[in-house]
């Protein structure tokens, strides 16, 4: 199975009065689970679209390994989509749906027959064989999707915000089954979606895409989640503290001065140029990263004082909302490891916060 | 008091509006079978105008000249209805208010239009003409009905079949097609009974040769009329009955929706 | 531009080649007639030069109170058709739509029935309803009512009544729809609220089935206006109407100038009247 | 990038262009079919009630040349037809006498040749010379018939009045309800003569108002306008009196024996139906042949019997039914629909009288 990468060069696009993409250059790693997430309304469904060749580019190149697909047309492409709202043939039942794709091709009868059940088989649904669309659940329906993309043994997979209309429960599974699936096949899965929990969970790699159409970061979830390069990805994926100051740069030490809440430590961060004295930047700290207390404690770098003015308990982990003294409030995520816990903290309770510089990020922007 | 006047009285309103509709068309096909050849007094019962319409070569002409324009301009307003909708659905789509025009205006202003625009080309009329006519006005019926019927459809159906490698024509024909296969029965079906009931297009547009049955029954009833007219009339009050009954059963079905 | 170019460029606008005769046919039938009977009325084709000169001169012939009064008898019989239409109409639709609660479908069928039938045979059933020794003046006879056939047939009367016959199931379609999409909870709401039945029908019912109202009166009226074959076949050549009129100037007289200055004139004056009343019906249920 | 533009505009206007042509192609196809009509053919234009289809077979095997017959419902569709093709298009045409004074101005006819018609010295004088055509250049007379009265004789009992037009237009003698011309130039030129005794007069301003006021007035009378519906006005007891052409009642006589045709004794309009070949016709000696066929005595008889027209020729005249071919007497009172109106001022009249 020869893994494809697909590279998108100067990508224009535009749609009648806004321009979707202006200059739009990416790298999608073949083989690999790549998922591509932003808010909607960012362009990562036109994204799709061009890879797929329903919509073509103004301007730039689009490759699938070495060969140039831009101006190919749709169905010689070794590209296949699964749509947000499935788009199964209504007229057809699931073994038509899905022997549909080698059908057209000309494959022989006995081949589409076997390659057909093998694919059930692997999304769990062969004693469907026959069944018509409509008696199918929202599941089911997503996995025969699934299956007539699949069974096609593309290049490249698309698919397009495909759990949005399924149940939390039932889009774990489906998650789970999707990696498995891609390991499975080893072709480039490119995943689009607005949920980052899915998009975390599910990728070897992904894009951040921001509301102008622009690709804010790529990388490996941990390396987006934990080192954000924007404020914009920061706030995006998982949700952070951002505070703006002015930094301190000292032989020995770093440290940043957030206008009235006073003064914390940071690590060196060498490689970010803008990162010199008197600098102004932003800070972003992740509410988990912070340990919450009545008690003081000992051994954390950076200290802030504060009171409790909200708690919201959401069962695994409880958040509060701590407002320091000068009214900027900050997040904080604690962990509910004990039924009974020693210190329990309440509304309007003084409480200290600590966090170690390590788990700092600065942002330019 | 009300309550049953309502009771009452709206039925019987409904019951005579009821006899006010059919016993016209119950005296039309009862003096089908009247004996005597001037429609005025009952003569006993008959089927020789049945036999008389049957033998008439002039009935037959006219039904043959109705049928051969009807099915063209149905194969042709159909297909072409079928083809804008289906090609023209991404990009030309802001102009399919083109084709309501027909709706809207006056019949016999469309009629008066062809009848200019022939003499001015001096086009013979003909079948040929009537098929235009025809054709014209099965359009303005047929695009709204497949062009609505389209719009139901999934948006990317098209998409999701050239996806799976399928050609244009491929997707046409096994995804498209069957699935505008109700509304385009039920759009020919309706351009069908309105081209074979068409008058006015037909009365200016046939020119004297080409009869068609509208005209046929026109020429007839105008000079006063005659039995075997009523033998006609009847023959085609049932074929009317069946085409209503078969879209009522479809639309029973919910395979098709005009109304 | 090399053959395969060109092939390329064929391929590429293959849709375009597939969906144009559809606008092509509607183009050339439809419109381009329309732009002859506009360029026939304005233009006047001098006799000696033939050279055609924009002027009102056809439409000058029309400002004369015998051509006013044939468009005022076509609205006429246009307004009063689809008024009697609704009146009829309405009370039949409400029964389907409410009262009846199984063979709605069957009751539908029956009144779009005589509607599949084509409308030269409606009117000519109706000789036999009307004739000297048609079924009517037979049946009064025998009730003693009249003592000799009464004179029906070739009178507005006859024509009036004929075009209400064919035209009812216009009506009575648009208003069942808009019926019995009312929701019943409105209706109990307002008897909840202590309105009797008829203010519960006159504020309620009438004005939400407005659209349904107005849809059926425009189905009736700008047709009704347009009616050729009833007047020909029932009003004995006696009174013209509109359509009598274009059809005299086009095919009798072979007038086409006149006759294209005429059809616009009306259409013009009808769709007119046409938007005046829909406009008001707006107003009402605004 | 700019010219991959214009192609596409070029390639479609091409195709654009290419669908058009399918569409002229659609609508010419009658045409080109007259291109290929073979050599021995002649069209003919005509009333649809003066050819019998048999016969017209008849002929083609007689003498193997094939005939396209189309029909025309009124002159004035004739006159405008042949005029919007300049006289071309037809080999034969059979013309009213009043519509053939307008062609002869247009030029529309080409002259003929008297001596290729066999039948011309059988030909009845009367019907000769008329005031169209007074040298017979352009025209060789066919059928004929003339205008009266269709009364319902069981209705007046033995009371029969007087016959003269008074029974239509003077409100005192009409009875319940007639039946009247819808042609507004045969009922204005029939108002005309009974007004001022002839309709060849120069019409001026208060003659036409009163003529209006004459047909104004008797609509109250009229059961209807028609000339195609009388056999239903008459023998569905509607009217008891209409005005029409002699074959027409003749036709109704032979359904009910009380119905008989009379001619008023003022005097009344015939109309003469003749041949005539358009300018432009290249096939002269075969129309001739199709003329002489049809002055056929035998073809006479048969046409005669079934239209109920009368004939041309002076042999004839004997077999004719006297109520409707007048003898030659009576056809000098005649007076003809010659064209003393504007065609324009005729249509308004009658326009007016159809609004009242």
């Amino acid at each position: 199975m020869k893994t494809k990468s697909i590279q998108l060069e100067h990508v224009k696009k535009r749609f009648a009065d806004e321009a979707v993409f202006e200059d739009l250059n990416l790298t999608i790693p073949g083989g690999k689970f790549f998922a591509i997430l932003g808010p909607s309304g960012s362009g990562k469904t036109t994204l799709l679209r061009l890879i797929a060749g329903f919509d073509s580019v103004d301007s730039g190149k689009i490759y699938l390994g070495d060969q140039d697909i831009t101006n190919m047309p749709i169905n010689e492409r070794r590209v296949n989509t699964v749509f947000q709202n499935y788009a199964l043939f209504p007229h057809l039942n699931v073994f038509d749906n899905v022997a549909y794709g080698l059908r057209v091709k000309g494959v022989a009868k006995d081949i589409i027959e076997e390659r057909v059940v093998q694919t059930l088989r692997m999304v769990h649904l062969e004693k469907m064989m026959y069944r018509s669309i409509a008696q199918l659940s929202g599941g089911q329906q997503q996995r025969i999707a699934l299956a007539r993309a699949v069974i096609n043994g593309p290049d490249v997979l698309l698919l397009d915000e495909p759990l949005a209309a399924l149940d939390m429960k039932l889009r774990e599974r489906m998650l789970v089954e999707l990696i498995e699936l891609q390991d499975q096949l080893g072709a480039t899965f490119v995943y689009i979606t607005h949920d980052q929990v899915e998009a975390l969970t599910v990728a070897d790699s992904m894009a951040i895409m921001n509301y102008d159409g622009e690709i804010e970061q790529v990388g490996t979830p941990k390396g987006i989640y934990e080192f954000p390069t924007s404020s914009f990805v920061a706030k995006f994926v998982g949700s952070t503290n951002i505070f703006k100051g002015t930094v301190e740069i000292t032989p020995e030490s770093t440290s940043i001065t957030i206008d009235e809440l006073g003064k914390f430590w940071t690590t060196a961060q060498p490689d970010k140029t803008w990162v010199y004295d008197g600098a102004s930047v932003l800070m972003s700290l992740r509410p988990e990263k912070i340990e919450i207390s009545k008690q003081p404690q000992a051994g954390f770098a950076n200290h802030v004082r504060g009171t409790v003015r909200t708690i919201m308990y959401n069962g695994s982990y409880t958040r509060y909302t701590v407002q320091v003294e000068d009214g900027a409030s900050v997040h904080v995520f604690e962990q509910n490891e004990e039924h009974f816990p020693q210190e329990v903290i309440d509304y309007d309770d003084v409480v200290n916060l600590y966090w170690q510089k390590e788990n700092v990020v600065l942002l330019e922007r | 008091m009300n309550i049953n006047m309502k009771s009452f009285c709206l039925p019987l309103f409904v019951t005579l509006f009821f006899l006010f509709l059919y016993v016209p068309i119950i005296v039309l096909i009862l003096y089908s079978f009247n004996a005597s050849t001037m429609p005025y007094e009952w003569k006993g019962f008959t089927t020789m105008w049945y036999k008389q319409l049957f033998a008439s070569k002039e009935a037959w002409q006219a039904l043959s000249n109705s049928l051969i324009v009807s099915t063209v301009s149905v194969f042709l307003s159909v297909t072409m209805a079928v083809l804008v909708v289906y090609n023209g659905f991404e990009r030309l789509n802001r102009f399919f208010v083109f084709f309501y025009g027909t709706l809207v205006i006056p019949e016999i202003v469309l009629a008066v239009g062809l009848l200019g625009f022939f003499s001015l080309f001096s086009v013979s009329l003909g079948l040929a003409t009537l098929i235009a006519g025809h054709t014209l006005l099965g359009l303005g019926y047929a695009v709204p009905i497949v062009h609505s019927r389209f719009c139901e459809l999934e948006r990317h159906l098209t998409e999701a079949s050239l996806d799976l490698g399928a050609t244009r024509s491929q997707t046409f024909f096994r995804v498209i097609f069957p699935l505008l296969m109700p509304s385009v029965f039920a759009a020919s079906l309706l351009v069908f009974v309105i081209s074979l009931d068409d008058f006015l297009i037909a009365f200016f547009c046939a020119g004297a040769e080409t009869q068609t049955l509208p005209l046929y029954i026109f020429s007839v009833v105008r000079s006063g009329g005659s039995p075997m007219v009523n033998a006609l009339s009847t023959i085609m009050i049932f074929v009317g009955a069946l085409i209503v009954s078969f879209i009522a059963l479809l639309q029973a079905r919910k395979v098709v929706t005009i109304v | 531009m090399k053959k395969e170019d060109l092939r390329a460029l064929f391929e590429k606008n293959m849709q375009f080649f597939m969906s144009i005769p559809a606008f092509v046919w509607i183009m050339i039938f439809f419109y381009v007639p329309l732009m002859t009977i506009l360029g026939r009325s304005f233009f006047v084709r001098s006799r000696v030069t033939f050279v055609p000169s924009p002027s009102l001169e056809n439409y000058a012939t029309f400002f004369d109170c015998t051509y006013f009064t044939i468009i005022n008898r076509s609205l006429l019989l246009a307004l009063i058709t689809a008024v009697a239409c609704l009146l009829i109409a309405y009370p039949v639709a409400y029964f389907i739509a409410r009262h009846v609660k199984t063979g709605k479908n069957i009751l539908l069928f029956l009144v779009m029935l005589p509607f599949s039938v084509n409308m030269l045979i409606q009117a000519y059933s109706w000789f036999f309803m009307l004739g000297k020794t048609g079924i009517i003046n037979t049946l009064l006879l025998n009730l003693g009512i009249i003592s000799q056939p009464l004179h029906l047939l070739n009178t507005s009367g006859a024509v009036y009544v004929c075009v209400i016959y064919c035209y009812v199931p216009f009506m009575i379609l648009p208003l069942y729809t808009a019926l019995e999409k009312i929701d019943a909870r409105f209706i109990e709401a307002s008897l909840d609220l202590g309105a009797n039945w008829l203010q519960t029908f006159g504020r309620v019912i009438i004005p939400l089935s407005l659209p349904g109202i107005s849809t059926g009166f425009f189905l009736v009226f700008i047709p009704a206006f347009g009616e050729f074959v009833i007047p020909a076949l029932l009003g004995g050549g006696k009174q013209m109407y509109a359509s009598s009129l274009i059809s005299y100037y086009f095919l009798t007289t072979r007038n086409l100038a006149l006759g294209s200055a005429f059809t616009l004139l009306s259409s013009a004056i009808v769709l007119f009247v046409a938007y005046v009343i829909y406009s008001w019906l707006k107003k009402i249920r605004s | 990038m700019q010219n991959s533009r214009l192609y596409t505009i070029m390639m479609r206007s091409v195709m654009v262009f290419f669908w058009v042509c399918v569409l002229v192609m659609f609508l010419g196809f009658s045409h080109i079919v007259h291109f290929f009509r073979s050599e021995r053919s002649i069209n003919i234009f005509s009333w649809p009630t003066l050819l019998d289809v048999s016969y017209l077979e008849r002929f083609e095997r007689e003498t193997g040349i094939t005939l396209h017959v189309s029909y025309y419902e009124t002159n004035e569709e004739l006159f405008s037809k042949l005029r919007a093709t300049k006289g071309s298009g037809y080999d034969l045409v059979i013309p009213s006498d009043y519509v053939v004074e307008l062609m002869i101005k247009e030029g529309l006819l080409q002259k003929i040749d008297q001596t290729k018609i066999h039948a011309w010295p059988e030909l009845d004088p009367k019907l000769l010379s008329l005031y169209c055509d007074p040298h017979n250049d352009y025209t060789i007379p066919y059928f004929w018939a003339v205008y009266g009265l269709g009364i319902d004789t069981a209705y007046f009992k033995d009371a029969l009045p007087e016959v003269s037009w008074d029974l239509i237009f003077d409100s005192k003698k009409i009875p319940s309800s007639i039946g009247m011309l819808d042609a507004a130039r045969e009922a204005v030129l029939l108002a005309a003569f009974y007004l001022y005794g002839s309709s060849d007069i120069a019409m001026t301003p208060e003659h036409i108002a009163k003529i209006k006021k004459l047909l104004i007035e008797q609509k109250r009378f009229v059961g209807a306008y028609t000339e195609s519906n009388i056999e239903h006005l008459l023998l569905g007891k509607l009217c008891p009196l209409v005005v029409a052409m002699g074959p027409d009642i003749l036709r109704i006589q032979r359904v009910n024996p009380a119905i008989k045709f009379v001619i008023p004794k003022e005097g009344s309009f015939v109309v003469i139906d003749s041949f005539a070949i358009p300018a432009k016709s290249t096939k002269v000696d075969l129309v001739y042949e199709f003329i002489n066929f049809l002055l056929k005595s035998d073809v006479l008889e048969h046409h005669r019997a079934k239209f109920g027209m009368c004939c041309p020729t002076k042999k004839m005249q004997s077999i004719h039914d006297q109520t409707i071919c007048p003898s030659d007497e009576e056809f000098a009172k005649m007076k003809f629909f010659k064209t003393t109106l504007p065609e324009a001022l005729l249509n308004e009249i009658w326009i007016q009288l159809m609004a009242y």
